[in-house]
């Protein structure tokens, strides 16, 4: 019998190299076209704890995790005893056989026959390998691109624990006992997660400056960012505090670098302050927030979506913004250029908030088309049309043209008092009006850019399903489900929620005969948002907070209580 | 040729008698000799008393948030490496608010120069203690005297080896001048503590009392011994030395940035090819 | 003719003594029984510039500013010209006779001839207090207990000062000519600022320690309890920035000092990582924002109404909080307190949002009944109900009993991390469910604790005006003003703006016909609030953001607009 | 009597190996060389690895924000002046993110014990560079080796003449315990940064590295002389001194409060007719 889709689950302690493994099987499955949802699950320590590295694998389109589990990869007993229960009726167990696993879906591996200690992660990748039918030598591929550079020797072993891993798999009667399908013949596709999308979509948009404090989940966009600076020409700085880090970009986006930050709800509490500057100087500055569980330190290495409300209100005194929400790979890439394209056009803070699950959630993804996805257009050499240079001159749209310090003899004044057209502090109250009007007028053209809510589903569904960021993919899984069963559903995700511009979506929430919003978070805030906005009470909600990203089996069960 | 008149004549909202008239003088003096053009310098300040200098320079300017100076100066140099960057701010906006970014730029040892206005008070909010006021001085915020002791700019500068390390006095101009010269031409971090007698709130510390204490370091006093500065760094109180402390000729943060030897960053094109072979190491 | 209501202006540059002779003045009629509002204006500067002190007058129960000026006392010609226009039918000037303001509305007074230059505001004082035809001995005797300690020179030249204007005054006609109607015998009175009142509230509730970074217009609150600070055993610390004036603060309330922490918006911006961390530890936590105009540093030394869904949502992650908007000098005692019983009962972050307006707004005030205000319970001694000691048991209304550090065998573990009931780290997801629950639960006793909006008028009213915090005043004193010309308006009055019970006010927006919002802000944000937590949306907005106090004239004009 | 056994066995969250078992071990020894009971102290933590090190210690624990454990323990030890407040957290912790606490605590002189875990590195988020980290040394996030100086901690708390300043080193445990009981028994601050190997990170920085460079400092040492001080805290590379580097006798900043001698501020009641008093001043 083959599979169309297969979850797998590698579980162990983190130092056990579970993420390597499971790293170059997702790569080899994409390579042979599959499809895949990667997610991970680890602990805020170094080594030891118990971890899991998720693949779902399909011939199809796939758009989220699944809970049940076909093959469990197990590095020790902990993770047989945890994940034993979510075992699907296909379901089967790799472990040592030294583990001792009294369960007769386990397939018993002499590790130590195999290789030695050090390559057990690679036995284990081996007969997952096998018992997917997969063809070794892709994986072999894999893994020599994965640590050619290193030791030959390290190689070489590698090569023969793979080997003997697939020797003893069809030895034992377990090749092949979860073939996977076959997939048509494979696109060259990248295996990319949110973090590396988005540092993508940051350098093809032209970024040059980036400083960051390290935090979890953040911390892996500005490492991608790090990786390349030499060869992309960017300069990417740690700071010493989060204040600092948002302070110094928003000093080199003045300076004319189109700049970003990252960071996850607690370092973004830092950088409040450095937003409301951002709006008051008119200073381009991408913010990126990797949500995870608060308050506090909360789970620091979970997923949750809790900071849409804080991210759209933080900053003292009044002035607009943008949120955008991707909710896929390929939409971290796209929306960090456009936040960054918006940045500079609107010349205020933009943001863009992703979490844990998407940041570490691995896809295959068609290579984005970079030659003609043109960077932001640089600013700051024109004439200036009123002389001596006005930096704050009042427009019709509230964005003034915009000049850079040293590029001409036209002097910049930026200042986070109120100031005159020519940003310099004023005690004058009737500048003050004028000054607020003219950022305010700035929400328009924010407004006319909005991207719409993807609606999906016949108009006037039993059941209209609303949601934002990364919980889309499993409500457009959830509804798929439901509408194999027969149910008229329709799914309405949200990739940008601020501003929200309701002649883009009222119409679905009244036509619906249900709705139901889904969140992962514990109080349902695009929910109440969209009540502030257009007066629609969503009078049901799904919510999520234990740390794990939402699946469809998750919506699915919480819709049937 | 430029002159003091390319910087301007502002109206300001200090108070009558205050040190600041004079360091902006200085500031003047100092641009001029350099031969540098209004449109080539930034200030970066914060906000207080100090922070509104550069509102009376006709230059560019980011007036950023309190105690946020250096990093905003820090990210523009690096931005931008042709921009000569001066940091102009208080002492409370420097030392107490923004101390954590004084450490690191120490360590950076970034080429921006760094003026504190060190009036030891916090002026604009009225007269509380600031990081350098005397332990024991009474104000109205510390009723029964600073509980803490004073912070010594000019030590912890030393001692963590920045760039350049100095002091100057608001009542002495030409000399003040002088050193805001020498930390503008000089590679790398440099530091003026500026005394600056605030005749609103600081009737301790005031233009006659500096006068009494400030004396010239002997020419003969080398800034390049590390010894001799921290010895000198210490002193305070009956007499306090002006001049430069210390210098160290560590290299610049900036040249341990490749691309930063191509000028500003904003100016260098997008290498999309490059780009491409970057994307294709995940396929 | 005798007035019985006087709005007076004193103007003139800061340093010249205009605070003071304001005081003196405001004082000595409070003593003759006057009910006043005073309004404070003043730049970001310590010499110079333009700053009035301004006393509004009644023989009745007066609640906000008023715009015309009937007495206009210039220290220097700047304030004719700013104020001239200002001046109603009745209005008056008093300046030097040297400034030669060609105005005959002018009382041209030799200052030079009166006093030394030192002493022209206590002229200027004198000549208000003729015009008057207010009794010089109570000026005298409250000059006396301003100056008395300092130098018995001073003191005196004063009072020559004093009386030489009053001479003067009357022989050149200027005395009475503004009479004040008199007042019925005067009750003892304090005259207090929302700031002074706060302080004085913090210390009968038996606030004990205080961190704070100096910051207009929330300083003077410091100040205040500073200079009782050794009378009532309180310990109040300048901290080296506002992240450690909130830490510092979470630090004392832990071991048991009852704690606050006082700010505006640009130092609340760096607390806002506190915040989150005094609902995950639960630690009590009172924190006064005082706001003016943003973003930035905006307008630091104006008025506004800004911050409200900052503070609402501040902290990254969910949690319950309460907000309480003090309207009147009163309430700024009052709910100082409630905020500061609150913050123990639920242990948490208890918000108080004030303004600069209200900070500075000097009114008259019966003595508060202290004697009968009891300070909070004290906690922390008690057995605990289970050993060993669970800091976070689990409970019916999420709030566990709290013991103290060092004062009994029971250890307390407090953790930012997401805990197991003993306070230790866990990354247990089950646990995870249980404390976010433990913690939301708590909104229930919040909700049922929640101050009602204050509701005046009839029902079914033509117009309701809704508004909030500071504006209650001027709301107020407009609806009287329509209510007068025979209109049929209502008022709806929030000093609790979260958590919102909608059972309160719901039926008084639905049963108006028409519902306008008044608040000191540019976006309508209680009204946005509103909306959200009702669905009720409120059609027309009255808004202020120029810096200056909502005026009943302000409100009117909007109206007929 | 109080034994090791009262503070608990836990199982940490640490990598085998780490210099963080022995330092835990060492902290053990030294409370209970000074005969506190587990209720008498209040550890206060901030996050990172040597944040978590409380946990595993029966004792009162407040484990808040990275980088916020010196204002905590102050307000802390403010309300509470019988308590034993001793700060434990990481150097970025304590010099990265809180650099703007250490020196506000070097200032203040309050009466609280601070344990750096001084690994060179941020260890919980896995291998950045740390404030203390040698310049040049190659990270993940900074493949062109470190810009920046190296913090020398002991340097700053020198200069700025802090109350009690030593190194200790995890490998020495006796050593080291010895240290922390100095420091928890000197009526004032105690600053003991200890080095402490990561071994999933810091692969420069080994135990035998340290091993092979640190001295104890010799008997005849005088941490009282603050010359010789500030010289042996610029001595790092080949030979590291451990021991207290520097003493200082300065009054305690709790002392400064008389309100503090009567022991903590929640247990003195509220005198209502003094408040009555003060309200009636604004009559
Ligand atoms: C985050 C923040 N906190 C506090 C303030 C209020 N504030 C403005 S200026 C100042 C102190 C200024 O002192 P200093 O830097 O010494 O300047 P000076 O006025 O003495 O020249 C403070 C505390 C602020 N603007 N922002
Ligand atoms: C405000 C904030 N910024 C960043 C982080 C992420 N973070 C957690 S631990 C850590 C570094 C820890 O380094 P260190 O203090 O040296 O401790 P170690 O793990 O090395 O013992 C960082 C940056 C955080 N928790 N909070
Ligand atoms: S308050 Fe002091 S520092 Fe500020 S302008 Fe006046 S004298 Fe100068
Ligand atoms: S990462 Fe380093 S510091 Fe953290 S536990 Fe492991 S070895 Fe110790
Ligand atoms: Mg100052
Ligand atoms: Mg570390």
């Amino acid at each position: 019998m083959e599979f169309e889709n297969v979850n797998l689950v590698i579980g162990g302690e983190a130092g056990q190299g579970l993420v390597t493994i499971g790293q170059i099987l997702a790569k080899s499955l994409v390579r042979r076209g599959y499809n895949i949802v990667v997610t991970q699950s680890y602990q805020s320590r170094i080594r030891g704890g118990h971890n899991t590295y998720n693949i779902r694998v399909s011939t199809e389109d796939i758009k989220a995790p699944q809970e049940s589990v076909d093959l469990l990869i197990a590095l020790n007993a902990e993770t047989v005893d945890r994940h034993r229960s979510e075992l699907s009726a296909q379901g089967m167990i790799i472990a040592d056989a030294r583990l001792d696993i009294a369960d007769d879906k386990c397939i018993k591996v002499p590790f130590a026959e195999l290789a030695d200690k050090k390559f057990y992660n690679v036995v284990a990748l081996g007969i997952a390998g096998a018992v997917l039918g997969f063809d070794g030598r892709i994986i072999t591929q894999t893994l020599e691109t994965f640590f050619g550079k290193k030791d030959p020797e390290v190689a070489q072993k590698n090569e023969q624990a793979l080997s003997e891993s697939y020797r003893w798999a069809t030895e034992n009667d377990a090749f092949g006992r979860l073939t996977l399908a076959p997939c048509a013949d494979p696109l060259p596709r990248l295996v990319l997660n949110g973090n590396e999308a988005i540092a993508l979509g940051a350098m093809s948009a032209g970024v040059k400056f980036c400083s960051f404090y390290p935090m979890t989940p953040a911390t892996s966009i500005l490492l991608n960012l790090i990786a390349a600076a030499e060869q992309m020409g960017l300069v990417v700085e740690q700071a010493e505090d989060e204040i600092a880090a948002v302070n110094m970009a928003l000093g080199a986006s003045f300076a004319g670098a189109p700049s970003l930050v990252a960071t996850s709800g607690g370092g973004f509490a830092l950088m409040v302050e450095g937003v409301s500057l951002a709006a008051m100087t008119e200073t381009p500055l991408v913010i990126i927030v990797a949500q995870r569980p608060g308050p506090a330190t909360g789970l620091p290495t979970r997923t949750e979506q809790g900071d849409l409300e804080f991210v759209l209100h933080a900053g003292h005194g009044e002035f607009p913004r943008a949120i955008f929400t991707p909710g896929t790979v390929e939409s971290c890439f796209h929306l960090t250029r456009r936040a960054l394209e918006l940045a500079e056009r609107v010349q205020g803070p933009i943001f863009l908030l992703t979490d844990q699950y998407l940041a570490d959630s691995a896809r295959a993804v068609l290579p984005f088309d970079l030659k003609n996805l043109a960077p932001v257009t640089p600013v700051g050499t024109a004439a200036p049309p009123v002389l001596p240079y006005q930096r704050y001159a009042l427009t019709d749209n509230g964005v003034s043209p915009r000049l850079l310090p040293g590029l001409s003899e036209h002097l910049v004044v930026a200042d986070s008092d109120e100031h005159t057209s020519d940003g310099h502090i004023t005690e004058d109250l009737q500048v003050r009006i004028q000054m607020v009007d003219k950022r305010w007028r700035k929400l328009e053209d924010l407004r006319s850019a909005v991207i719409p809510p993807e609606y999906q589903g016949d108009a006037q569904p039993d059941l209209l399903l609303v949601t934002w960021g990364s919980s889309q993919g499993p409500v457009l899984e959830a509804a798929a489900a439901l509408r194999k069963d027969g149910q008229h559903v329709a799914t309405l995700c949200f990739s940008q929620v601020w501003p929200l511009v309701e002649e883009q979506f009222l119409n679905h929430l009244q036509e619906a005969k249900q709705v139901v919003s889904v969140e992962g978070n514990a109080s349902g805030q695009l929910a109440r948002l969209v009540r502030r906005e257009t007066g629609f009470l969503i009078p049901r909600q799904v919510r999520r907070y234990d740390g794990l990203p939402l699946t469809s089996e998750y919506i699915l069960r919480a819709l049937t209580q | 040729m430029v002159s003091i008149e390319d910087y301007g004549t502002y109206e300001t909202a200090w108070c009558p008698g205050c040190g600041n008239f004079n360091i902006l003088k200085a500031v003047k003096q100092a641009l001029v000799a350099r031969r540098l053009e209004p449109h080539q310098v930034l200030f970066v300040s914060g906000i207080g008393q100090a922070a509104k200098a550069p509102h009376y320079l006709n230059t560019n300017l980011f007036n950023g948030l309190h105690g946020r100076s250096l990093p905003v100066a820090t990210g523009a140099r690096l931005a931008n490496p042709n921009l000569t960057v001066i940091v102009e701010s208080g002492d409370g906006c420097n030392y107490g608010e923004g101390g954590n970014h004084f450490l690191a730029a120490l360590r950076r040892n970034i080429d921006i120069t760094m003026l504190v206005h060190n009036n030891q008070i916090y002026g604009l909010t009225k007269g509380q203690a600031s990081p350098t006021s005397d332990e024991g001085m009474v104000t109205k915020a510390q009723p029964q005297g600073v509980p803490s002791a004073a912070f010594n700019p000019i030590a912890v500068a030393v001692a963590m080896h920045g760039g350049m390390v100095a002091r100057g006095f608001a009542g002495m101009v030409d000399h003040l001048a002088d050193l805001i010269q020498q930390a503008i031409a000089h590679p790398g971090f440099a530091l003026v503590d500026i005394l600056q007698p605030c005749v609103s709130f600081n009737h301790v510390n005031t233009f006659a009392w500096y006068k009494k204490r400030c004396y010239e370091l002997p020419s003969d006093y080398d800034p390049t011994n590390w010894e001799a500065a921290i010895k000198k760094a210490q002193e305070w109180g009956e007499r306090i030395p002006v001049g430069v402390i210390y210098r160290n000729p560590r290299p610049r943060f900036e040249d341990h940035f490749p691309v930063l030897q191509h000028g500003r960053l904003g100016g260098q094109p997008v290498d999309r090819e490059m780009l491409i072979k970057i994307m294709h190491k995940f396929a």
